[in-house]
């Protein structure tokens, strides 16, 4: 015992114990456990709003009983989509993330007067060219642009025959998330990656109306595929063959081509272009793709968005049918827009970034529809929706009357803003 | 017409090199060196194979100017400072 | 799942444009830009969607541009220059001390890092750079070493 | 909404601006022969009543602004009816309503970092969400609930005496402590969750919480078994 102390008292007189210790190693702040990666597994690996829409959390949600969505519905009514519509609504992409559907059984929608407007222009364009029905939706973040535009597409889909070309994020044409290639067949650069999609997109939406109408001539598309030296197409064969058919990557813009012209050429089908985040395609003449030269290529060379131009102009123009544009708080704000649409007079000493002549000149006839906000009546009635689904707090419905709450829940939603008044239900301490 | 970026430098075109009149023609005439203060005078492409004397604010640092010279400033090849060297006394 | 292009690998899921620019010495942003134009990458195209031919052109762009040794070597044949006609920044260079008129009084730690005739240049490859040593005084010399 | 301001701000700027180039020249060049517009008749107005108004002063001169004639000008203070008394007594005792429960402020709180406080709103709102969207019930009272079950009764305490030994002794948490030790074991069960988000994280432990699988309850057992062991040192008098 005492020799220990002894020991134990007396430095050691060696430098062997600093000579042996391992080497010291530079260490940042970052926490890393001794080099070992902590392995989480429980839980969810997704971020919040993928979370809350994956998570099919609409399944336990109370069921309302709401009229469906159809022609001729009166306004300032909630109304839900009919099974149908859903289903096309959403291989379409027309129900985006953001818009609080996990909190109802089905998605609840509520018809408001540009909703009727809106339902004359789809009604309007069963019978006219679309070069008469050319609209472009505007109005502040939240207001409903991009549900609106889902109700114009429902109504579409109500109608058998109609044929629907749906972009949902026109920002994706030309933002260089997609791959790219001249195809000199056709003088305009494809966008492989980014059709393939569409194509499905189209082959889903319009699998009725494209089996009743066949092309009017033969077609060959040379070297379509590895097996094969080229595919042709007979008069035997119907649109819907044309979308579903397996084609090389490099001649799918071919595909879109024929597609196109072949609309062009019918009187039966009403056709109808939709496009979401449409300013993002109009806020900048050229796309973010650039060519051999490195010259950036511009949006009117790019095959979808030429088409998609073309029609907007009114330069093409479908026998029947319409084009539905849908802006978004997300895109570039530009004046570019607002002048093609006669909203403003440009300045002749604006930014060339924020104002282009020619671009906003195939904008010309295309109908401004802004949307306004929300009447008290409308607030009523979705408030009165909301309390039915639960999802108020229990303590907000004890201390007031829905009297009450629909004074306050209009004034909070700055006075009728559809995105702030279910925010304000929804998500708040 | 273009004057070499080399002797500009990034300074603006429509001035040009910075120069001061000297003696050119005679120096190379008679090889004698030309002695100076103007440090920041640009070298030119005529200046090679003269010899300067450029003032470094003490004496004056006699060199020649070679082909890769060109386009410094002759106060690049005068220092001004001398290097500190520790000594024990004062008076070594 | 790694690509490699010119013996450097690359993470799988990285922008094209973004991993070029990072890991080569002496490539700029616009130098990217302009070979993935030409090859026909679009900008947002990541490390394993490149095919075996794209990743050969890559490597064949490369190769004419002047980078990694061959833009070092540059910089130090600049420095050589400047020392072998005896200007002042060649002397700086060769003193190792800041070049551009900074204070030497306090900090000027990069210059004496960095400032020689045979310069090292940025150092794209960690590591590489200071061999470590062995020992106590190994350690503390270690520990000195940037400094001088 | 910023962003659309923006462009109308700018808009506008672009219409007025060659507008009123376009009158100032005109009104420097034509100002003798045109003087029919509305703005020129208002300040000639102006300027006539203003010179009549200087001459009457000057002969008469200036009125005497405290004579009761002109007090009656003077508009009259507000005073309120026996309607808006009764009603303003009415509501003396009561408090404010607080915009945000208590509770759920005190968490928040804990969540934030570097008084970051919205970016902890944020955070809570969302958690709370995912909780109400999971088990179809209001989360505030999931929250309080699950911080209830979760916090413990006693904790123990170590003081100082000055002869060798510290005494240990347990001591009973009040509400808001017990909200807070079981608040934290939350936000550290979340921490092992997989999601990088931190909200869906938080959301899913305060469920898991609420359904008593939380790694807080060993802590929790473990705090009153040591305080149970150490009830000898309470005092009571």
């Amino acid at each position: 015992m005492l020799r220990a102390q002894f020991v134990r008292s007396v430095r050691p007189f060696s430098s062997s114990a600093t000579a042996l210790a391992p080497k010291a190693v530079a260490k940042g702040f970052k926490k890393d456990n001794d080099g070992k990666k902590q392995r989480k597994t429980t839980g969810s690996f997704r971020m919040f709003q993928d979370h809350v829409n994956a998570g099919q959390f609409n399944k336990k949600a109370p069921q309302l009983v709401l009229p469906a969505l159809e022609h001729h519905i009166e306004a300032n009514t909630v109304v839900t989509y009919t099974q149908l519509q859903k289903q096309r609504l959403s291989q379409v992409g027309a129900f985006k993330k953001d818009q609080f559907h996990e909190l109802f059984s089905s998605p609840i929608t509520l018809v408001r007067d540009e909703t009727k407007q809106i339902e004359a222009l789809v009604h309007n364009s069963f019978k006219t060219s679309s070069k008469e029905n050319r609209v472009c939706l505007l109005g502040e973040r939240g207001i409903g642009k991009s549900t609106l535009l889902a109700q114009a597409q429902a109504l579409i889909v109500e109608n058998p025959d109609a044929v629907m070309l749906p972009i949902s994020y026109g920002v994706k044409l030309v933002d260089g998330s997609n791959d790219y290639w001249f195809d000199a067949k056709l003088g305009t650069y494809v966008q492989p990656m980014y059709l393939k999609t569409l194509l499905d997109k189209i082959e889903y939406a319009n699998k009725q109306s494209l089996a009743k109408l066949k092309l009017s001539k033969e077609y060959t598309i040379e070297g379509a595929s590895k097996t094969r030296a080229a595919t042709k197409f007979s008069t035997e064969n119907t649109l819907l063959d044309l979308v579903k058919s397996k084609i090389d990557a490099r001649h799918r813009g071919q595909v879109l081509q024929i597609l196109i012209d072949e609309l062009l050429l019918q009187q039966s089908a009403p056709v109808f272009i939709t496009v979401d985040n449409f300013g993002s395609i109009i806020s900048s003449p050229n796309s973010a793709y650039r060519n051999v030269e490195n010259k950036p290529i511009a949006i009117e060379e790019l095959q979808l968005t030429k088409t998609l131009l073309d029609f907007i102009s009114g330069e093409k123009s479908f026998q029947k049918g319409g084009v539905i544009l849908a802006t978004s708080s997300d895109d570039k704000p530009t004046i570019t827009l607002k002048a093609g649409l006669g909203l403003v007079k440009p300045d002749p000493y604006t930014k060339k970034e924020l104002y282009d002549a020619t671009l906003a000149s195939r904008l010309a006839g295309v109908k401004p529809l802004e949307l306004a906000k929300l009447s008290k009546e409308n607030v009523t009635k979705l408030v009165e929706k909301y309390v039915e689904a639960q999802i108020f707090r229990k303590d907000e419905l004890e201390q007031n009357t829905v009297e009450q709450l629909i004074n306050q829940k209009y004034v909070i939603s700055g006075n009728g803003n559809p995105l702030e008044l279910i925010r304000s239900v929804a998500m708040h301490l | 017409m273009r004057i070499s970026p080399v002797l500009l430098k990034g300074r603006s075109a429509w001035k040009g090199p910075h120069v001061v009149p000297l003696p050119i023609a005679h120096a190379i005439k008679s090889n004698t060196p030309i002695r100076t203060n103007a440090r920041s005078c640009t070298i030119l492409p005529q200046f090679v194979g003269v010899k300067f004397q450029v003032h470094n604010g003490k004496e004056y640092v006699a060199f020649e100017v070679t082909d890769d010279m060109v386009g410094s400033k002759l106060g690049e090849f005068a220092p001004t400072r001398k290097r500190f060297s520790y000594t024990q006394t004062k008076n070594k | 799942m790694a690509v490699t292009i010119m013996g450097k690998a690359f993470r799988a899921k990285e922008l094209v444009t973004v991993g070029l620019k990072s890991k080569f010495y002496g490539l700029a942003k616009d130098d990217v830009q302009r070979i993935c134009a030409k090859l026909g990458l679009y900008p947002m195209m990541r490390m394993h969607q490149l095919s075996e031919q794209q990743i050969l052109g890559i490597t064949k762009e490369l190769s004419e541009l002047t980078i990694e040794g061959d833009a070092r070597a540059v910089i130090r044949q600049n420095i050589a220059l400047k020392r072998a006609i005896g200007s002042y920044s060649g002397i700086r260079h060769a003193m190792g001390l800041p070049v551009r008129g900074q204070k030497t009084r306090t900090n000027a730690k990069t210059a004496r890092k960095l400032n020689r005739i045979e310069r090292r240049g940025y150092s794209t490859y960690a590591g590489a750079s200071i061999q470590q040593e062995t020992g106590v005084f190994g350690a503390f010399k270690n520990f000195l070493k940037p400094f001088f | 909404m910023f962003r659309s301001v923006t462009t109308l701000r700018v808009s506008t700027v672009s219409l007025a601006r060659p507008l009123r180039a376009v009158s100032s020249g005109l009104g420097l060049r034509f100002q003798s022969t045109i003087k029919n517009t509305s703005q020129d008749e208002d300040t000639e107005s102006w300027l006539n009543a203003v010179k009549e108004l200087k001459a009457r002063y000057q002969s008469e001169g200036v009125p005497d602004f405290e004579s009761p004639h002109m007090q009656q000008l003077v508009q009259e203070k507000f005073e309120p009816n026996s309607e808006q008394l009764a009603k303003f007594e009415s509501l003396q005792g009561k408090p404010i309503p607080q915009k945000i429960d208590s509770v759920v402020q005190h968490c928040t709180n804990m969540i934030m970092k570097d008084g970051k406080k919205a970016k902890a709103e944020r955070i809570m709102t969302r958690a709370l969400y995912i909780v109400r969207l999971q088990l179809r019930e209001d989360p505030v009272e999931v929250l309080k609930k699950t911080l209830d079950q979760l916090g413990p009764l006693m904790e123990l305490k170590t003081y100082k005496t000055r002869v060798a030994k510290n005494l240990t002794v347990p001591v009973p948490l009040n509400e808001r402590q017990r909200n807070r030790r079981a608040f934290l074991w939350i936000i550290e069960g979340s921490e092992k969750r997989r999601s990088k988000d931190f909200a869906v994280r938080l959301g899913e432990e305060i469920i898991s919480a609420y359904e008593g699988k939380s790694s807080g309850y060993d802590k929790r057992l473990q705090m009153h078994k040591a305080a149970m062991l150490h009830r000898a040192y309470i005092k009571l008098r």
